[in-house]
């Protein structure tokens, strides 16, 4: 047994910080330290940048023209970009769509659109919750009727992460009403936000910002070459895309930016400063459950039910260190600022995120699949209750 | 012991509620905020008239002589229908202070326009600021933060080094930076530089204590009225909002949340009470104490009860839309304004809690 | 609104507190003190005290002999006890058996076991849970087969608190195995526990002492004047019974007294003397949950769901200061001792109990509606879930 | 990395795990604790045998020159078995403090009888102490409390002032009060009174540190291994626990405290996993750090698992017949010795954790 990367992976490890300190933008690295939100031209910008390097689809085969990553120097890379902090990969693109479509797409989906999504050509949203399908997914009611070589979709999307800036949604529609079971008349489809019929809402969220949207699909006639995985077939395209989706998301390098954020502005507040040594000793215990996750997963194809474990202590830490940077900072964190401020002096730290993060990180126990899915999952799948 | 209001506390208590539930359904609030000032200035009208503003002061001052409880159905249904109008930092915190802590005659002309509507106060309480005697006046240097209600405010009364001064918002040597706050309302920060005022503009410094200790006791009521109405919708939620075929609140797991958020809003609306009443306890020990317990257990249950409400809505508690991301950002807001939970409790042990560490027997 | 007590009211709390100061039996004091449990002889000797002086049964009405103590006044008799600490009256007893016999019981049984009941002439066991019935308590299988005058009662009962000093035993039975609901077909039996066929069994508990038991009954005969409140209507006496057992289960005296020594333990260790303020200030608030119930109390005879409130908060700081105390005390405190162990220094806190009153009050959260039964019951009778 | 067992540490897993299983059911237990010296001396011949007493130790003084890996194998069967063997006083305490810090003759020489199982050795860590120089010898006086396995301990590692020495249990001056502990095993308190040993039974400051951190990394384990029985033993009731006709396991309420179980184990596998590595680990402030985290994160966990394991077990839980409740014991035991929680939350605020406040990008 071993903790330790080896040689080859701590210099990848240096290379990766060395590459991201030299060619991340300064004002977008700023907004990070800070906890704001880059643009989207700041995102495309350093997507193309880590593209250039071969680097911006960390979980990509060479085969599907990814960098062909073990699965820690993924680890690595991705906790570098946390600590850093740099912005991920845009996860429609890299960790969602593209896999699938490396996984289920024709050769020629593949052709017109991995590269693109790869470099961001093509920004994609997800089109998979309604109004009345949020834990339960299959219950969506949006409709796709086919008429020769299209589909006509109709329906109603909502919480579509950066759906404002996107170019392309994949979605779930329901392409037989009358399947036995509900899971076996979904289709997974590919649509073009330009395409007529399709409207864009924003949502607001407890932050104070647009970052989520709700899509109206009214006629939309998509072609029949946007299906992926084959008609009824969706619900096997969304497992698949559900359980990539779930691994490796302690995001531990997330917490201790946050954590040294804390820091920073404890001072020497012995109070605050134990609390966060308390919860940097169940992280530091966390990283070791991560490696012994990806330690399992390298020789393995299956999905990983601990993961579970790692999204529900990853989350619950991520949102107690958000919590303690709220108390550090005090009552003053409580005036309402903008992303778009104007930056502070170099050696303060900007309180303006904090609420609003805070605020906005209690949905990390709800996306993803909420925290009381996977208390259910690993009840019924590790524990065997139920 | 008698835990019931009154019928007059009721009849207030249904005013109060009417005037929310008409005035200030959740989509009108928006409206109410894009006011010049931040707030409804026809709601503040309705509150004067009811007479809302005058509770808490004495009929020397020209006020209604009402006490603890009645200010707390006020702040009940003030959190129930997050209201954004300076109730707290006009009336409780600056009036107060200057309702207690200068001579009734001079409060009486401070407090007519207050309690009137047409001129608001503000209290700075985190301010450092020096006052050097000069003659028949005072000058005040400085600075002041997060001073609750401070962007519209047209009169301060500004904490100094011993005691508090009452100082026009447009007096020379004065300048303000206004802002929002999360969870609503604005603040100030103000910068004093050479500010003169005269020496009836003191007001003490035990007095800006009751009027923090009222302001706590106001949080108090405000988030026990928050905190049932976050129960109430979440509960709401749980029964109509169906997944996998049956309404999500058959789900024990989440019934059993739900239970506990009751537990905590139960302690909340014990800690509005407690508050309510300890404006009559007449030791400032036995004061300073309750009201430390009551900021703390606020704070606590405030936090738990915001967080379980916004998880057990799922994505829809964190959109601006449903109202219950709102009772969360007001009841973060609360536990953190004029001193957070760990604060209180550091004070609290300070004081030596509410138990000795002499046996029972032995110590009475 | 006003939370004061009347003057009659705090003079009463002066007098029990000088009736307990004057009357306790110092030994007893001690052990309370201590945390130890006194002997049979010390509680019954303690009873009878408090029963010279009318107050053995807090609880009970004039007309059944008790002091017809108002809500108020009982509570403040139990709060001084507990904070005293003195033993409770036995509550088998008196908030048990002896409010059952007056409300069911015929003259005849008010006449023969009420006094007794109360002046501990007969020391009473409960036995309602059964291995195969806890929660689920209507699952019991000890049945009860009428022959002539005699019930033929064979079965095995479990968690008898203190049932090794007891005389007799207030049990349920089931008497008809073919109710169309099993809750119909249970009836409300006293057994002597000295009539042939009773065995009596210990169970050491995780803090090493013997508090409860199992009896067996192995063709017991029972006369069949000891039945109560009728054949076949046992479930109906039971809800009584368990609604009184319900009611100002807060015992905030008894977390008081915990806190006391918490204090005396910790010196000016300010961590710990920050846990105890936190803990006082959510158990100065639940004083005024549990005076607001005591007041709505006042005017009425129905049960108060928000009880569950009480019991549950309660509990959860009961709990939060012994483990405290655990603290405060440190390892010294994983020493075995015993409650027969010889008194140390009059002003040193006695360590041995810490450790096992720790472990045992965890079951505080189990007996008399378990933590998940009480959030149940709030979730369906309050909040009409479910 | 890598997280896998090698074969020879999985044979080794292998056959502790049988001996537990064989010579350790849980009714066999009550019998193992009323022998002579509160544990089985035919178990621990078997544990000797199996040469477990030897791993630790480098082969220079006789031993098998095995690993922290190894240790924690051992440390994981004997929590889940809930073993009475005084493997963690006499072979990880006091073995490692011998064997690191004194000349390897010495080591080998105290070590043979300690390794053979016939001595028992018993670190006295919480010892106020003052050693003498005196010629040749040191005279020791003072007092040391809750001795691990003192209460039938031959030899002991003494702490003073600034080094630790060996003294033998019958050494004139030496007294000692045996008790037993909650949660299993014995100790002592001692007390010297002009005990003399010669100046080669020194050993070093450095080596108690580290025969700590191996006992702190040892519980690790052995918490590790009595949460994961505990959950199991939980999960199994939850099962076959009938009320209300169905298996109690059937409410959502208590899978989820179960899944809450089984997060918290996963974490204590980890801490014993890092302390098992941390061996390694030459900085000692990053070992201070990572054992500081590791008994943290142990207390916490097994606190929660041991309170949990109770309550879903419901009455039985709290029985002495039950096994849960001797989890419940020995986990808070384990949370208590070698520093508490809190204790070791404290020293590493006081390292300054494991993230310094600087930015990541310019820390590097």
């Amino acid at each position: 047994m071993d903790l330790r990367f080896t040689a080859e992976e701590e210099a990848f490890r240096q290379d990766v910080r060395s590459f991201i300190r030299d060619n991340l933008d300064p004002v977008t690295h700023r907004k990070m330290m800070d906890g704001r939100i880059p643009t989207k031209e700041e995102i495309v910008a350093w997507q193309r940048t880590l593209n250039a390097r071969g680097w911006a689809t960390p979980s990509w085969s060479k085969e599907a023209g990814g960098p062909g990553f073990s699965v820690v120097e993924r680890y690595i890379f991705l906790d570098e970009l946390h600590q850093a902090p740099a912005p991920e990969p845009v996860s429609f693109n890299v960790s969602m769509i593209g896999p699938v479509i490396s996984a289920f797409g024709t050769p020629e989906q593949k052709d017109r659109l991995l590269a693109a999504t790869a470099n961001i050509d093509i920004w994609w949203a997800q089109g998979f919750s309604e109004p009345g399908a949020g834990s339960d997914l299959a219950a969506l009611r949006t409709s796709a009727r086919r008429e020769g070589d299209h589909f006509i979709v109709n329906g109603h999307k909502i919480w579509q992460g950066m759906g404002h800036h996107a170019d392309w949604m994949f979605t779930l529609v329901r392409t037989n009403p009358d399947a036995p079971k509900k899971q076996m008349g979904i289709s997974f489809l590919l649509i073009d936000l330009r395409l007529p019929g399709v409207t864009i809402r924003p949502i607001i969220t407890s932050d104070g910002r647009h970052e989520v949207n709700e899509v109206f699909l009214d006629d939309v006639h998509v072609p029949a070459d946007c299906l992926v995985g084959g008609e009824n077939r969706g619900w096997d395209v969304t497992k698949f895309l559900l359980s990539n989706e779930r691994t490796g998301i302690a995001r531990i390098g997330m917490t201790k930016h946050l954590i040294r954020r804390v820091k920073r502005l404890a001072g020497d507040d012995e109070a605050v400063l134990r609390k966060a040594a308390a919860l940097e000793a169940e992280l530091k215990i966390l990283e070791i459950t991560q490696l012994r996750i990806l330690d399992a997963q390298r020789g393995s194809n299956e999905p990983d039910p601990r993961s579970s474990v790692l999204k529900l202590k990853g989350v619950e830490l991520r949102q107690a260190a958000s919590e303690l940077l709220l108390e550090a900072a005090g009552p003053q964190a409580l005036e309402v600022r903008t992303d778009e401020d104007p930056f502070g002096e170099e050696d303060t730290e900007w309180l303006g995120t904090i609420m609003p993060n805070y605020a906005i990180l209690r949905a990390a126990s709800i996306y993803g699949g909420s925290s009381e899915v996977q208390k259910t999952i690993v009840a019924k799948t590790i524990l065997g209750l139920g | 012991m008698n835990l019931e209001l009154s019928d007059d506390q009721r009849m207030l208590k249904d005013s109060i509620e009417r005037l929310v539930t008409e005035r200030y359904p959740f989509d009108k609030r928006h409206g109410h905020a894009a006011g010049a000032r931040g707030f409804s200035d026809a709601v503040w009208g309705e509150m004067v008239e009811l007479g809302l503003t005058m509770l808490p002061f004495s009929e020397h001052v020209g006020g209604l002589g009402l006490g603890g409880v009645e200010t707390m159905i006020v702040g009940e249904a003030i959190g129930r229908g997050l209201l954004l109008e300076p109730y707290l930092s006009s009336i409780v915190l600056a009036g107060t202070a200057i309702a207690e802590g200068t001579a009734p005659e001079i409060a009486a002309a401070q407090l007519e326009g207050i309690m009137g509507g047409q001129t608001i106060a503000a209290l700075a309480d985190r301010a450092e600021v020096t006052a050097t005697p000069n003659g028949d006046s005072v000058r005040l240097d400085g600075a002041a933060s997060l001073v609750l209600g401070g962007d519209h405010a047209d009169v301060f009364v500004v904490t100094s080094n011993d005691d508090a001064w009452i100082v026009p918002a447009d007096a020379p040597g004065l300048s303000r930076r206004g802002f929002s706050l999360h969870g609503g309302g604005g603040a100030a920060d103000l910068t004093l530089s050479g500010v003169q005022v005269s020496n009836e503009a003191r007001v003490t410094a035990s007095a800006v204590t009751r009027a923090i200790e009222a302001g706590i006791a106001f949080l108090a009521a405000e988030a026990a009225g928050a905190m049932r109405a976050a129960l109430d919708v979440t509960v709401e939620y749980l029964k109509t909002r169906v997944q996998f075929g049956k309404a999500i609140g058959t789900n024990q797991a989440l019934q059993h949340r739900a239970a506990e958020m009751l537990v905590e809003v139960e302690q909340a609306t014990s800690a509005a009470i407690y508050g309510a009443l300890l404006a009559n306890e007449d030791d400032p020990a036995e004061r300073a104490r309750g009201t430390a317990a009551i900021k703390a257990v606020i704070g606590k249950t405030g936090r738990f009860v915001a967080q379980y409400a916004v998880q057990l809505h799922g994505g829809i508690g964190v959109s601006e839309e449903h109202v219950v991301s709102h009772y969360f950002r007001r009841l973060t807001a609360i536990g953190m304004l004029l001193g957070g939970t760990d604060e209180q409790i550091k004070r609290l042990a300070k004081m030596g809690g509410f138990t000795s560490a002499t046996p029972h027997l032995a110590a009475a």
